[in-house]
């Protein structure tokens, strides 16, 4: 197992005109489960093969255990990876298919035998081990490719790249626990790449939201949901994503629309944003002074409580409400943006925060 | 080292390749008595006069002009008869597809030579009565031709979504109209490739030329072998037509040449 | 999914029209020819399977059918390894494989007669450059008179013709792997070797089917180049079935020639169905029984 | 304008997909085709499209027997899960398509076709060919060219299958937009509820080719009308947890059980199974013990599994080898095998037979 780094990191696949990603520095700590998390292109691919070592990165380093692997191949660098559709070794049999990177390695067939029994049984491959592979399902299949992966005794790392992608969706249950068992059980640090939040909030310990090349935040699940440190964190994780209004300083806190929103701490100079997560939006039928009056245009269900999409003061945002709450289009709604869940962004980062007057 | 050892390997085949070719293309530059005293690659004596033997002789043009209008004739009935039998390969079900598939198959394996006596017959006085014209060794082709085109097509014709065609319908198209203004431009890399290969088996083919013409629609093969059985062979004038038959494959092999590793993938087996 | 539609008989009507006249007519009058004894004017009669029995007896006819399986096997064995190592050398991307891809592919796109013309200017021991070579290890290189150099120049004009259609093949096969199995064979640290047997022979798989049925089929029905290059000599070494099929055509006895022309179909006819069969399962397989 | 479909009938060589299918929509109605992948739906989508015939049944727009009109003359639109547009034409001209098969003016044409782009904001992508664009574009081409044939019945056979997570969440508000414009009727087939909730004004469960309920959006989702609804209509899948009635007590196991007349429901001794949605069912660490009232089921369960999903949490609990499902509104983190506490909502409880026909629907719901 090992600790990996990426130091400076940028790759352009056009001598320097574009850069698929730029100054990355990232850190994943031995054994932790962690995922980069993204829109279709935004460079996480790309990452994973400059850590894989399928690509080398047109600048900076990469580190294993403090060592700089950046010129060594995938083979020397011990990684595995799952790819985003099952890759298996089709003329062979599920057996072969597991042994196939100990033979590369001239291990012996009794060390391998004890350690493809012993994955086929974490990754329940056993009844199939003499099939061969082409025969199998699309998960089984995906499986296979873990085990390869996991059957090494000297793996540093093990990358999946959107490995659910074509398995159908009462399966997909099954794979995300059992890989997430996978992890518990070897302690393997592990890096998953995909656009859906759901597999990467479920799966790792540590995320990184990147977008356009840049790694916006890394960090645990909660974190990115209760504090977004950029405005595309807030939108691109949580379901749905923050309200985000354009804001100008004010001296009790900040003005959005014809809205102020009293605040301890303010933020100055321009370009300002404020962001607030519709479930943290604190709603009520009957008039507070101090609050903002909306108009509902729109209540939804969303499976366990309401969505209301409102307008008011000039700004249209969405606010949740509970399951029972007897709101319907047309009712007038009193919101209030508590201070705690309230963030501020400036040139698409956190403001700085002054006492205010 | 792996590096070196495929250069050099390439290289060698290359070679191998082009020495022969290069052989012929050195003798039709050199006139025929050069050609049996002197053995070398670089003609001493370089000339153009074999070429304009070719060129200025009527039985010479007529030669080439009859061969490239059968094969003409063979690329467009094949590629009229191919479309349509391709789409119902690629888009339906019936009862006997895979065989009639298998039986189009077994018609390239029929060798020539066998068939030489009754096509002759087929296609003389009681048959056809095409006897030494165009069409009849056009159409003899076809027999060879159709299956492949056939072939090729349906490989490139699967490869479009079938969901197209219910799109075309839906906004409203007619079969023809959808056919002809949406289909054929999406597999019209196909058609060109489809094409390539009728031309090209038909320009090759030697033993149907031969035998179903004698003399107003004689083509280069039987011109050929006649200029071949008289006494001494005329080898200058003989490299310079070998060299004009292969300009019609590389004129055409250079309009298909991005589609023609797609084209070979005759994905159906 | 496809709709089964017994309408799509209509858009298959014209192909089947031509190819039809084209097969069935002339099939026909093979087989009849071949149970007929027809001179030239008289009345024919019926005489079963005579023609078969003497064609079967005919020590020249059974020595080319011989020739020909020794021929098309050599063939194969030589040009089908050849032309996957040629695949895999030749580059993937840029101008260079679109030039590479046209070079390779010029011997496919000449008159097979042109072909007999080439190598036989190359290799007569009168004007060709061949003959010079061989000199040199004085080694007297003769194809017209010594019966192994007409063998061995019939067998390399026709590597020399016909490799490049395996090379062409395969290269498309090439194109169609997805990166993602070479990517995890490095990552699984399998040799050049190991890589080659594992992930690309298997996905080769289908276009080697076409690539051998076709071959087979042409090898096996050569006629033009030996008769241009050797003219089937010196004795028969180089006369394939073909050469002994025009002959008995020339001599006008066309009931022994019918039923030759037969007998030579069906054999290419079961051979393929054999190499077809063998080829497309060979990849698939069932898979070895599960141990309780 | 309205469609209807009478004892519609389709079947593959043995296998039955549709049987006895009646649907009756309005203008304006946007209705949610809800069933698990490959049990159907498309192909129904197919037979109201006209793509294939129904062996069986009638299918009538606006009164007219429309059962054997070619596809091309039903005034019909259809969007794939696959983005499916014409790839040698540009933006603007597969857009265009079914209007200039219909013999519009190009003017009228022109402005049709910038309105439409411009409701699914690919305005500044007309020239460009659909490859050169995203996935999310390609698929905005396909659906302005179903809105810009003006059709009465328009199509979508999960058409934000393929597409990101963040950009289907997008999507499905602007479909909602789009579809409230206009007065078509949309027919929107899908395995997950969330489009259903979102977009659709009534939902519809096709089951072993059949639709077993319908009605508005809500009331099929708050009242399942058997096991079978209630399983498609919830994600993350509702419970179903077997239940015996003895001594006027109804038992799901040792610790869960509640008197039936809490329940307000008529229920004899007997087996039953209980339907319960996940975010009805509380979960707290072992020592958080904070008030209950008695309406909620106590019980202790050990965690399998605890997902992010969104905003709010899927724990999957193991309670005496059965397995439940429950949801949080917050992000929680439970570790794997942690002892928890469950507190099911006994007025969210459907009663259901063990045939999985309704016997009586959550107190909380009740009409």
């Amino acid at each position: 197992m090992a600790t990996i780094e990426l130091v400076d990191v940028a790759h352009s696949y056009d001598g320097g005109k574009s850069y698929a990603v730029q100054d990355i520095n990232l850190t994943w700590n031995d054994g932790v489960a962690s995922a980069l998390l993204g829109p279709s292109g935004c460079g996480k691919t790309t990452l994973l093969k400059i850590i894989s070592g399928l690509l080398k990165p047109s600048d900076g380093k990469v580190l294993l255990d403090g060592e700089d692997v950046t010129a060594l191949s995938p083979r020397e660098r011990n990684v595995a990876q799952v790819f985003q559709f099952p890759v298996v070794y089709e003329t062979l049999n599920v057996y072969n298919n597991l042994a196939f990177p100990l033979r590369n390695r001239k291990v012996p067939e009794d060390e391998i035998d004890e350690r493809v029994t012993r994955v086929a049984e974490i990754l329940e491959l056993t009844p199939h081990l003499k099939r061969r592979a082409a025969r199998l399902g699309a998960a089984e299949k995906q499986r296979i490719s873990m085990g390869r992966g996991i059957v090494r005794a000297d793996t540093t790392a093990v990358l999946f790249d959107e490995p659910l992608t074509v398995i159908d969706p009462h399966q997909k249950w099954h794979l995300r626990r059992k890989l997430k068992e996978l992890h518990k059980e070897l302690g393997l640090t592990m890096i998953y790449v995909t656009h859906d939040q759901q597999e990467a909030l479920t799966f790792a310990e540590q995320v990184t939201v990147m977008n356009m090349g840049e790694a916006l935040q890394t960090g645990k699940p909660q974190d990115l949901h209760h504090r977004p440190e950029a405005p595309f964190v807030g939108y691109f994780i949580g379901s749905p994503g923050m309200n985000l209004f354009d804001a100008t300083p004010e001296a009790q806190g900040v003005r959005v629309g014809d809205y102020i929103v009293p605040l301890s701490q303010v933020p100055q100079g321009d370009n300002l944003q404020l962001g607030i997560r519709p479930e943290y939006v604190e709603a009520s039928m009957d008039a507070h002074d101090g609050w903002l009056e909306a108009r509902v245009n729109r209540a939804s269900l969303t499976g366990n409580a309401l969505m209301a999409e409102v307008s008011g003061a000039g700004l249209n945002f969405k606010v949740i409400v509970p399951e029972n709450s007897p709101l319907r289009s047309g009712d007038t709604l009193y919101v209030r943006f508590p201070e705690e869940n309230t963030m501020l962004y400036q040139h698409g980062k956190l403001a700085t925060m002054e006492a205010a007057a | 080292m792996r590096r070196i050892l495929s250069f050099l390997g390439m290289t060698l085949y290359f070679a191998f390749l082009a020495m022969p070719l290069l052989w012929m293309l050195s003798m039709s530059f050199k006139t025929t008595d050069e050609i049996l005293t002197v053995r070398s690659f670089i003609p001493q004596a370089f000339t153009w006069q074999n070429y304009q033997t070719v060129l200025t002789d009527p039985g010479w043009r007529s030669a080439f002009f009859n061969s490239l209008l059968y094969v003409f004739i063979n690329t467009v009935i094949t590629l009229i008869v191919a479309l349509p039998a391709a789409y119902a390969f690629s888009r339906y079900k019936f009862r006997g597809d895979h065989h009639l598939f298998f039986w189009l198959l077994t018609n390239r394996m029929a060798p020539g030579a066998v068939f030489v006596l009754p096509f002759v017959q087929l296609y003389g006085r009681e048959g056809l009565g095409l006897f030494d014209t165009h069409w009849a060794v056009a159409l003899a082709h076809t027999l060879f031709s159709i299956p492949l085109a056939v072939w090729i097509l349906e490989g490139f014709m699967s490869g479009i979504p079938k969901a197209i065609d219910e799109t075309a319908y839906i906004d409203g198209y007619s079969f023809p109209g959808f056919f002809f203004k949406i289909f054929t431009p999406l597999i019209a890399p196909g058609i060109g490739v489809a094409a390539f290969f009728s031309f090209m088996f038909s320009w090759v083919e030697v033993i149907m030329a031969s035998n179903l013409t004698r003399t107003n629609a004689r083509p280069l093969a039987v011109a050929l072998t006649a200029s071949l059985g008289a006494e001494g062979w005329d080898w200058g004038v003989i490299a310079a037509v070998g060299v004009l038959t292969l300009v019609p494959g590389a004129v055409l092999i250079y309009f298909v040449r991005n589609n023609l590793a797609k084209g070979f993938a005759l994905g159906r087996v | 999914m496809k709709q089964t539609n017994q309408r799509a008989w209509f858009f298959l009507l014209p192909a089947l029209i031509i190819v039809a006249i084209n097969a069935f007519i002339p099939f026909m009058t093979v087989i009849n020819y071949s149970f007929i004894d027809k001179l030239q004017g008289l009345p024919s009669f019926w005489i079963g399977l005579e023609n078969y029995s003497s064609v079967l007896q005919n020590n020249n006819f059974r020595q080319a059918v011989g020739r020909q399986f020794a021929f098309s096997f050599l063939v194969l064995a030589i040009q089908v390894p050849l032309g996957i190592l040629i695949s895999l050398g030749m580059p993937k991307k840029g101008i260079g494989a679109t030039a590479t891809l046209i070079a390779i592919g010029l011997p496919l796109l000449i008159p097979w007669q042109v072909v007999g013309i080439i190598w036989r200017a190359f290799t007569r021991s009168d004007l060709g450059f061949v003959p010079i070579i061989f000199n040199q290890f004085n080694y007297n290189y003769d194809a017209a008179l010594n019966s192994a150099d007409a063998w061995w120049t019939v067998v390399i004009m026709d590597v020399w013709h016909w490799t490049p259609l395996i090379a062409l093949l395969c290269y498309s096969g090439l194109n169609a792997i997805p990166d993602a199995y070479y990517q995890a064979a490095r990552i699984d640290g399998a040799s050049r070797l190991k890589t080659f047997w594992v992930v690309t022979l298997p996905r080769l798989r289908s276009v080697l089917t076409i690539g051998i049925l076709l071959r087979f089929m042409d090898s096996f029905r050569i006629y033009i180049e030996p008769t241009m290059v050797t003219g089937g000599g010196p004795g028969n070494t180089t006369a394939f079935m073909s050469d002994v099929l025009v002959r008995q055509a020339q001599a006008f006895n066309f009931g022994p020639a019918a039923a030759m022309s037969l007998i030579y179909f069906y054999i290419i006819l079961i051979i393929s169905y054999v190499f077809f069969q063998v080829l497309t399962n060979a990849g698939t397989g069932s898979d070895q029984p599960q141990e309780a | 304008m309205g469609l209807r479909l009478e004892h519609i009938e389709k079947r593959y060589g043995s296998e039955v997909k549709l049987r006895e299918v009646n649907l009756e929509l309005e203008r304006g109605m946007f209705l949610a085709l809800i069933a698990p992948t490959g049990t159907g739906k498309t192909t129904l989508l197919r037979v109201m499209a006209g793509l294939e015939k129904p062996d069986f049944g009638r299918i009538i727009v606006d009164d007219e027997d429309v059962t054997h009109l070619h596809v091309r003359k039903r005034n019909v639109a259809m969007v794939y899960q696959q983005f499916i547009n014409y790839p040698p034409m540009t933006v603007y001209n597969n857009i265009a398509s079914p209007l200039r098969v219909a013999g519009k003016s190009a003017d009228e044409i022109d402005k049709r076709v910038h309105d439409v782009a411009e409701k699914v904001q690919i305005s500044e992508y007309l020239d460009r060919l659909p490859q050169a664009l995203s996935g999310g574009q390609q698929q905005r081409v396909a659906i302005a060219r179903a809105l810009a044939k003006d059709a009465k019945l328009i199509l979508l056979d999960e058409p934000l299958g393929n597409l990101d997570y963040k950009l289907r969440e997008d999507l499905r508000l602007e479909l909602k937009n789009i579809a409230s414009e206009s007065d078509a009727i949309f027919v929107y087939a899908t395995p997950e509820p969330i489009d259903a909730l979102t977009m659709a004004s009534h939902a519809a469960i096709l089951h072993d080719g059949h639709i077993v309920q319908f009605g508005d959006v809500r009331d099929v989702y708050l009242r399942p009308n058997q096991v079978v609804s209630g399983e498609y209509f919830s994600d993350p899948p509702m419970n179903f947890l077997p239940a015996q009635v003895e001594g006027g007590v109804l038992a799901m196991s040792e610790q869960l059980k509640i008197p039936v007349e809490t329940l307000q429901a008529p229920l004899m001794s007997g087996e039953y199974i209980i339907g319960i949605r996940p975010h009805h069912i509380e979960v707290r660490h072992k020592g958080e013990s904070g008030t209950v009232d008695d309406r909620y089921l106590r019980g202790n369960a050990e965690v399998e599994l605890s997902e992010i999903v969104g905003s709010d949490t899927t724990i999957h609990l193991k309670h005496h080898d059965t397995n439940i499902t429950a949801l949080s509104n917050d992000v929680g983190f439970f570790d794997l095998g942690e002892e928890v506490s469950m507190f099911i909502d006994s007025q969210q409880m459907h009663v259901f037979s063990p045939s999985g026909s309704l016997l009586a629907s959550a107190r909380a719901v009740r009409g």
